[in-house]
């Protein structure tokens, strides 16, 4: 797979400076990002209508529990709205053509419906829309015929508790116009209450007194004269639908009850069926309603829009209800045809499903549109292509979860108890179906005793899934673990094969667990049983030893495995790439992003099952690896938008505060009354404009807002409306256009803290409204000008560490066109490297560190210091100075922008077992050595034991999983068994954590005759005497109960990988290691390659074991979000940072130790000192100052008092 | 909305008492998940020093409380909130504003954006 | 530097009880450092006492200060303008400054609100503890740089006694031994003979024992 | 002779000598006194009168002395710095000595936090030390410190105490030594249960040659119960028992105890009878006088010599 290597050398003729990223899922948005934030131009295409992916899907993630959704939304905000980033969503890639540097997509905008630009997420359609089930819609007429109306012959009449009680409640009028009516009298016979007064030849006339506003007379007028008219409907104006949903919406305000009522003669369903859907199946008679069940097409409409719920689907038609399954919560919970994808989506805008919108097949409806407030509407969208200039393609579709039906014998589908993972994981989230209640899917009752099943569609190669789907462990883990947090009676249970929690901290997160109660059998489960009469499950199992087992459960979670689905393979044979098997795109170990076709990339799942620090991680790399050829086209693309110069301001100036009440839509408008806030903020001091636009945040409404800056010379703006979190920048970037300063604004929350929470209480959601917006009026007329430091960046990179992760970093960012110092401890490049000998697919290193090592001679951007070691560093994100002692004695100042510690780990050599002195026991690295040397003797077949975990996951030697050994064991074994077919070979292990696509040669292993034997520290330990006489060895074999003695002529330690030595390096450069040494990334999930201080990353084993080519991705991904960095001019800084103000510091040291950064310091004035390019803006040393004397941008004493003094009114 | 409850201090949560709070509730990220490393740690302690303050000049006790949260746990903050109020309901209104004569219940609260 | 606690709130009320109209004043100095009588303890002490009073169902009217230091005369004079204006001054700076305000403004009536401790190091963020009585009669030199006056509960000369129990004095679990200290630190320095030889009796005169301490440099004047 | 004490002559003899301590009553009710005496008498060389133990107040150490001597007893004043400035400790030194009290027992006294004033002001102008000296220049060269003539020099035969198992161990024996130089004639030792370490301390002793200078008088005190050794090893500051001796006093039923603490202080006495270096002992009976005969008749004491 050397395809990639052509475009490596960079040889081809002006890039397009473009990438077009498939897949909006974490890894997709996170190359795009990292790819806009380095000045190339993104296209992402999304197929879903919403970005976000599986992340949006998880309740928390592993293994540090951290909110899902709480840690993808700002980096749903930033994609959605990054000037760089165009979004392609709801659509597909057609076609590319071109090559590397210069493709051609054709990409196809599925029909919305709904107008992306114009719509502001307020969601209203969705609310309106009556309709909650796949209707059975008519046959379309054939040409020419006019379509008739289906006339009902099967009839049905649904009866309440009691006799209807007829409501005049918010009743509408009807009145006969005289013109109209053609004296058929059937209102006369429809109405139910005596009030139409009618004779033969004579028109009909309502009498108001008795009428109750039922409608049925409205129903009845035939439709060749619609003599009836509708007066006093609110809403009518709209549509009828509209009509009939706010009559609706206030009698449910009245009536609704948790219980089914008697029918309150409202009418509303009949009236929907007649005139909003146009079927005309339901009719009010005496006991109740008459239904037309042959003719109804099974909408929901009635049922929806019943303020009482008396009637329900079923009753009203005799086909069987499809009822619509919101997709985002697996179909647990339904949906309307008019949907947006999930609360948080980006862009928050509906799609129309042209399946079961009643008005894209029926014609009929059509509600929303004339609901919508923007006209964001349009049925007659249909699907659009656009074609783009693209350099390269990154492909991160993702992955589906695989489809547990396939295992017939855990009952999924047929038993309600029975879960898929994912499914349980909306289960838990506090935004899903059950708002975060473990309830059974079957009877809502809480379970107690929930069963996990493990590689469920992983590792099995009866399904043709015989790779390990990798994260099963630890999100089944996790799922445990949540569960009980929510629910402490909860008793978890994880049926597994071999516990792989091999990543960093997953061990203790699964000790963690244990301590929380959270059991774990080793057993394969062979069959689930339903008890059709409680939903309890039995599951049969046979246990370690070896008993038939039989247990039952409240309810059972699959753990599925992922797979590639068939519409990624349909894709990934357009774009020409070659995929494995199962499915997953077929890369290089050295290029593990390359996929087949020169120019385009892979990333993700989508490359073979991983977690998302691994996924964000190639995402970045991805990113790199898709623009190293483009870097001479960097920023010929993208859009920087120039802004006026910025207002001063006077001191005495008179305050000018201009003050915007948002409806969004009705989202607030329906709740809180807008225009008494708006009167009422005209009153508060400094107030010179106000008023409430329905949508603040429309492209025009943020037009209008710039031009009134000016208009009314505001100096102060205020916006009373959402969340600041999504919608502040939009506001400040249109004071900035208007040339005011960004911080002279302040925003109150007036939807998800007020509207949205006080449904029910429209006078008091209004008094807080005002507040909210009394205080925002405050604290904005406290504000001050605040200016965002700009300081140069210094594009070169400072790399510690000559290793593989180095050593790549360093082609890798001089290709990106930046300036390279490569600082080596030893007098030679290649690290750990240098003692291995062959990757994976069998390739000697040495080969490729040449290589390596020619590219990085070979370019002149790159310096290498051999031999020299950091001794001094300084400086902050753009503008760093590190000091280095080189090996003559002389050190030398390396000026840089960013630094990227890539230090490495090296073999962990216990002395154990006579390892160092016995010359046939040895490592895996030594076993590796001696086979490639061939210094084995051949004429007999050695028996070899490789023991694994000699000194991982032992609090005496290395607490920690080394990850790589069970890969590296089985690689060994497997040349070593190639060498000598007859040789024994035996591999004594604790779990078998042959992750991802390893389990391929797992398995190999196995069919070569390597045989496995599992042991246990505690429960089954294994006994070793070596001596120079040889080794003795012997364990229980669980797999068949007995004692085995071995007396292996070598025997082989994977020992695992221990951190260097970096504890100078960590405190010069104030990032924070584990206990084991390893340096802590940013962010667990989402930063895997960033360090906690600005400007500083890592990569490779220096953060962690890993093997070579995940460390080849690292170094990729870790120069990627260098690029970010260095391919800016300058940095702007935030203003909110904290001054001290030197005249009152009484230089006493207390910011000094509170700052959890270690910014300030005690200057040569004698005055404390805060770096404002430093500074992370938290505010605690504001707070701690005994003297007052620090301030701090918008939320200084003096914003903070603003806001409580006007807390109450004045 | 603050950066972080590190910012806020013993001053500004007494100012809000002086104000005609009747109780103050300072909701910060969880302990150990804090976005600035220790700020919600100490903003717990100052909590705490008011507390103190309010029990000793009879204005509280329970009148001040720091609740901890993940962002997006939105039901939570209601349960939070409301149980607070009803824990300000039972204690009643602050002295001061039975002094001043006013009588509503109402909570400022400082919440952290997260 | 100097330290000082708070003195608690219901004893600052009691002194206050005559008074609705005061000046609260901080000092920038020593107190400043150890927290007890910085502009943010101005500003806390003033709300809870504003707020202690109007629970109390009396308002009072504060005036916040806080003077570069309360025990220097320029600073001090800073507040002649308006201090004969307000009933009372209460001073949350040390005992000096207290003192010298009251020796100032003859009139006007100075309360304490503070406890001022001791000479005192910063042992970490919020913790310190005493290291020096100012007795004027220095003898660190012999004693390995640690003060027998200040460190050993009964400033003996002749320590340890026997309650020194691995190190700790009798006197509390906390507090270390001054004589095991000064032995530690005399072996370390290899200055035993210091130890062996007997101390004359010390000559208290030159603490407060001799009364009110003055001191005068004709050189610096 | 340099007090012409009994307690200096019957060491000065070469006699095993015993001594033992009555408190003084928290009143002032002599009779109290009295009765104690009555107990001591004839059974000790010198009975110290303590000086507000434990910074408890009680009946002054004077007047203590001044009774028993009525009946008869030869007393030992002890006297602490904690509550007197030097001024007040010369007057006392000197009215003691008029008195015709001849052994005085120079202390640091206990820190007034254990007494029943723990808020009092202690004095602590001049320490143990500097006490021995004081009284030793004011014996010897017949002046007050400030050099003055004496009308009459005070006659003491001076001691001092010391705890031979407080920290730090290593000048323990060093700071005997300075109490000897600063004129101590003897020594009265804190109530030894671990006589190995205090087999240690005496070697330390020995080497410094201190025996010969300074008088050695062993202090031993009998357990009345396995609670009571328990007791003091947890609450009395440097107080060293031994689990084995815990434990011998606890092998016993609760009736027998009090006899077992008896039967092991009398075998203490005999050891140290035999111990090189150890001039005596001094015996702390607290609150348990009446036993006193008892015990030094146990270790064949008695009767006590009589030295013209």
């Amino acid at each position: 797979m050397t395809g990639n290597l052509s475009t490596f050398s960079g040889s081809m003729q002006s890039p397009t400076g473009a990438v077009m990223v498939i897949g909006g899922g974490i890894s997709g948005m996170q190359s795009a990002l990292d790819l806009a934030n380095a000045g190339i131009k993104v296209y992402l295409v999304e197929s879903s209508p919403a970005i976000g992916g599986k992340m949006a899907q998880l309740d928390k993630t592993f293994p540090t529990n951290d909110c899902s959704m709480c840690i993808v939304s700002p980096k749903l905000v930033e994609v959605g709205r990054h000037k760089n980033i165009e979004l392609f969503t709801h659509s597909e890639v057609k076609e590319l053509t071109g090559n590397a540097g210069s493709f051609t997509a054709t990409i196809v905008r599925h029909a919305r419906y709904v107008d992306v630009g114009a719509c502001t997420g307020c969601g209203l359609c969705e609310f309106v829309c009556p309709v909650t089930q796949l209707s059975y819609f008519p046959e379309v007429p054939a040409e020419g015929e006019k379509k008739s109306r289906a006339k009902a012959k099967v009839k049905r009449v649904i009866k309440g508790p009691g006799l209807p009680q007829p409501t005049s409640a918010h009743k509408w009028t009807f009145t006969v116009d005289d013109e109209a009516c053609a004296m058929c009298g059937m209102c006369h016979r429809a109405c139910l209450h005596g009030a139409i007064s009618w004779e033969k030849k004579q028109k009909a006339v309502i009498d108001q007194a008795k009428c109750t506003g039922c409608g049925a007379c409205l129903v009845a007028c035939p439709e060749k004269f619609l003599a009836i008219k509708v007066a006093d409907a609110p809403d009518l104006e709209k549509s009828i639908g509209a009509a009939v949903y706010a009559r609706s919406v206030s009698l449910k305000k009245e009536f609704a009850g948790p219980e089914a009522q008697d029918c309150i003669r409202c009418g509303l369903c009949a009236i929907a069926c007649e005139k909003v859907m146009n079927i005309g199946a339901l009719k009010m008679v005496e006991e109740g309603i008459e239904a037309g069940v042959d003719i109804c097409q099974v909408c929901g409409a009635c049922v929806s829009l019943c303020p009482v719920n008396y009637l329900s689907i079923d009753q009203v038609t005799s086909r069987t209800p499809r009822p619509l399954l919101n997709r985002f919560n697996e179909g647990l919970n339904g949906r309307k045809p008019v949907n947006i994808h999930y609360p948080q989506a980006v862009p928050r805008v509906p799609v129309i499903d042209e399946k079961s919108c009643v008005q894209l097949n029926s014609g009929a409806c059509g509600t929303c549109a004339t609901i919508c407030g923007v006209g964001a509407i349009h049925y007659d969208h249909r699907e659009v292509e656009t074609t783009v200039d693209i350099g390269s393609v990154i492909f991160s579709p993702g992955i589906e979860v695989f489809d547990a039906r396939v295992r017939g014998e855990f009952g999924y589908g047929l038993y309600k108890n029975v879960l898929t993972s994912i499914e349980f994981e909306r289960l838990l989230s506090a935004s899903g179906p059950t708002s975060g209640t473990v309830a059974r899917p079957g009877d809502g009752k809480h379970p107690q005793k929930i069963a996990w099943i493990q590689c469920v569609g992983s590792r099995d190669h009866s399904c043709d899934r015989d790779y390990c789907s990798s994260v099963c462990c630890m999100y089944a883990t996790k799922e445990a673990f949540i569960a009980r947090e929510h629910d402490s009676a909860i008793e978890p249970t994880i049926f597994y094969i071999d516990m792989r929690s091999f990543g960093k901290n997953f061990d203790q997160y699964v000790n963690r667990a244990k301590e929380h109660k959270v059991r774990y059998v080793r057993a394969m489960v062979s069959r689930v049983f339903e008890d059709p009469l409680t939903g309890d499950l039995e599951l049969r199992y046979v246990d370690e030893s070896g008993k038939r087992q039989r247990e039952v459960f409240d309810m059972v979670v699959l753990s599925v495995g992922i797979q590639v689905s068939q519409s990624t393979k349909k894709l990934a044979r357009k774009l020409d790439i070659a995929l494995d098997r199962y499915g997953f795109a077929v890369t290089d170990c050295y290029q593990p992003l390359a996929t087949s076709r020169p120019g385009i990339f892979v990333s993700g799942a989508a490359g073979g099952p991983k977690d998302i620090p691994e996924t964000v991680c190639e995402a970045s790399a991805a990113a790199e690896a898709a623009s190293a050829s483009l870097a001479e086209a960097r920023g010929s693309l993208i859009t920087i938008d120039a802004l006026p110069p910025e207002r001063t301001p006077g001191p005495d100036d008179e305050l000018r505060i201009g003050v915007f009440i948002c409806h969004c839509g009705t989202n607030i408008a329906s709740v809180v009354d807008v225009d008494a806030v708006t009167a009422y903020a005209r009153t508060l001091p400094g107030v010179v404009y106000a008023e409430h636009p329905l949508y603040t945040c429309s492209q025009d409404s943020q037009e209008r807002m710039r031009e009134i800056i000016g208009e009314h010379r505001l100096n102060r703006v205020v916006t009373s409306a959402c969340s600041p979190t999504t919608h502040e920048p939009l506001f400040q970037s249109t004071l900035q256009q208007a040339g005011l300063n960004k911080y002279f604004f302040d925003m109150a929350n007036i939807r998800d803290q007020c509207s949205w929470v006080h449904p029910n209480d429209p006078d008091l959601a209004t008094e807080k409204a005002k507040r909210l917006t009394r205080m925002a009026v405050a604290n904005a007329t406290a504000g001050v000008p605040l200016d965002e430091l700009e300081f140069a960046v210094d594009a070169r990179l400072l790399i510690v560490g000559g290793g593989v992760a180095g050593m790549t970093a360093a082609v890798e960012a001089a290709r990106q066109g930046f300036g390279v110092y490569l600082v080596e401890r030893e007098a030679q490049l290649g690290g750990q490297l240098l003692n291995l000998q062959r990757s994976v697919d069998g390739r000697k290193f040495s080969d490729f560190l040449q290589t390596l090592t020619e590219k990085i001679a070979a370019d002149e951007r790159i310096r290498v210091f051999t031999s020299s070691e950091v001794v001094e560093q300084s400086g902050f994100v753009g503008s760093f100075q590190t000091d280095i002692v080189m090996p003559s004695g002389a050190t030398r100042t390396l000026k840089h922008g960013a630094i990227l510690v890539a230090t490495g780990a090296e073999e962990y050599r216990p002395e154990i077992h006579g390892l160092g002195t016995l010359g046939h026991v040895m490592t895996q690295t030594d076993f590796g050595a001696v086979l490639e040397n061939g210094s084995l003797d051949t004429r007999h077949h050695p028996s070899v034991v490789m023991l694994q975990c000699a000194g991982s996951r032992d609090e005496e030697h290395l607490a920690y999983c080394s990850r790589v050994c069970c890969n590296h064991a089985v690689k060994n074994g497997l040349r070593f068994k190639e060498m000598f077919p007859k040789a024994r070979v035996d591999v004594l292990y604790r779990d078998m954590r042959c992750y991802g696509l390893g389990e391929l040669d797992y398995r190999a292993a196995r069919q070569a005759g390597i045989n496995f034997i599992r042991f246990d520290p505690e429960t089954n330990p294994v006994t070793i005497n070596a001596g120079e006489a040889g080794i003795d060895i012997t364990v229980t074999d669980p797999s068949i109960r007995l004692p085995v003695r071995l007396q292996p002529d070598l025997l082989v330690l994977s020992t695992g990988m221990k951190s260097r030595d970096t504890e100078e390096l960590a405190s010069m450069l104030r990032v924070p290691r584990n206990k084991a040494g390893f340096f802590i990334e940013a962010h667990a999930k989402l930063r895997p390659v960033d360090l906690p201080s600005e400007g500083l990353f890592m990569a490779g084993t220096a953060h962690g074991p890993k093997s070579s080519t995940e460390t080849i991705a690292q170094a990729q991904a870790a120069v990627a979000r260098v690029a970010t960095l260095l391919s800016k001019k300058s940095l702007k800084m935030s203003g909110i940072v904290s001054r001290v103000d030197p005249t009152n510091c009484a230089v006493c040291l207390t910011c000094v130790r509170a700052c959890p950064y270690g910014v300030p310091f005690i200057n040569d004035q004698h005055s404390a000192e805060i770096n404002p390019a430093l500074c992370q803006g938290c505010g605690i040393c504001v707070a701690e100052c005994p003297a007052k004397t620090i301030t701090m941008g918008r939320y200084d004493d003096r914003n903070i008092r603003a806001k409580i003094e006007s807390y109450s009114a004045s | 909305m603050l950066p972080c409850t590190g910012r806020i201090d013993e001053s500004l949560l007494l100012k809000a008492f002086e104000n005609g709070a009747d109780g103050v509730m300072v909701i910060g990220c969880l302990e150990g998940d804090c976005h600035y490393i220790s700020g919600n740690i100490r903003a717990r302690a100052r909590v705490e020093r008011v507390y103190a303050i309010l029990e000793r000049i009879k204005i509280g006790p329970n009148r001040i409380r720091m609740y901890n949260l993940s962002a997006g746990e939105g039901s939570k903050f209601a349960a939070f909130a409301n149980e607070f109020v009803n824990q300000i309901r039972e204690v009643g209104p602050s002295p001061i504003n039975l002094v001043r004569g006013a009588t509503k219940t109402e909570a400022v609260t400082a919440k952290e954006t997260t | 530097m100097i330290t000082g606690t708070p003195k608690p709130i219901e004893e600052i009320m009691e002194m206050l009880e005559p008074y609705d109209n005061i000046v609260l004043a901080g000092c920038h100095g020593c107190v400043t450092v150890c927290r007890v009588g910085g502009e943010k303890e101005v500003q806390v002490l003033a709300s809870t006492l504003r707020l202690a009073r109007e629970a109390a169902g009396r308002t009072i009217n504060i005036r916040e200060v806080s003077l570069e230091r309360q025990c220097d005369p320029e600073y001090v004079e800073q507040m002649r303008p308006y201090v004969t204006d307000y009933q009372a001054v209460l001073s949350i700076a040390c005992g000096a400054g207290i003192q010298f305000l009251a020796e100032k403004f003859t009139t006007t009536p100075l309360l304490p609100g503070i406890n001022t401790g001791f000479l005192g190091v910063t042992e970490r963020q919020g913790e310190w503890s005493e290291r020096c009585q100012g007795c004027g009669d220095c003898v660190l030199h012999l004693t390995g740089g640690i003060c027998p006056v200040t460190r050993c509960a009964k400033s003996l000369f002749h320590g340890p006694c026997g309650g020194s129990v691995q190190g700790i004095c009798e006197v509390d679990k906390e507090t270390k031994c001054g004589w095991q200290l000064i032995i530690d630190r005399l072996v370390a320095l290899n200055q035993m003979e210091n130890y062996g030889k007997l101390k004359p009796y010390k000559g208290w005169n030159s603490s407060r024992d001799g009364g009110p301490r003055r001191i005068i440099r004709e050189d610096m004047i | 002779m340099k007090s012409g004490s009994n307690l200096e002559k019957v060491l000065a003899a070469g006699h095993f000598s015993v001594t033992a301590e009555c408190g003084p009553p928290r009143g002032a009710d002599p009779d109290i006194v009295r009765k104690k005496a009555a107990f001591v008498k004839g059974n000790v060389d010198a009975c110290n009168v303590t000086d507000n133990q434990t910074s408890v107040v009680r009946m002054s150490s004077l007047a203590g002395c001044l009774l028993i001597k009525e009946e008869g007893i030869e007393p030992l004043i002890q006297m602490v710095v904690r509550d007197r400035n030097r001024i007040a400790l010369q007057s006392d030194l000197l009215g003691a000595s008029a008195m015709g009290v001849r052994n005085l027992l120079c202390l640091s006294g206990d820190h007034q936090k254990f007494g029943d004033d723990p808020q009092a002001k202690n004095v602590f102008d001049i320490d143990s030390m500097q006490l021995i000296h004081l009284a030793k220049t004011m014996r010897d060269d017949g002046v007050f410190p400030s050099g003055d003539k004496l009308q009459g020099a005070p006659m003491f035969y001076i001691g001092c105490a010391v705890n031979p198992f407080a920290d730090p161990f290593e000048i323990r024996v060093p700071r005997l030594k300075l109490k000897m130089e600063a004129g101590a004639d003897f020594v009265q030792t804190q109530c030894i249960y671990n006589m190995e370490k205090f087999k240690k301390y005496m070697e330390l002793a020995k080497r410094e040659g201190l025996p010969e200078k300074i008088k050695i008088l062993a202090g031993v005190t009998p357990l009345k119960s396995a609670g009571m050794a328990k007791f003091m090893r947890k609450m009395v500051a440097g107080m060293d028992i031994p689990d084995a001796v815990v434990n011998r006093i606890a092998a016993e039923p609760k009736e027998k105890q009090a006899d077992k603490g008896i039967e092991m202080c009398i075998e203490q006495i005999q050891e140290l009878k035999e111990m090189e270096g150890i001039a005596g002992v001094h015996v702390m009976a607290i609150e348990w006088e009446e036993k006193l005969a008892e015990i030094v008749g146990g270790a064949g004491l008695l009767p006590r010599p009589v030295v013209e």
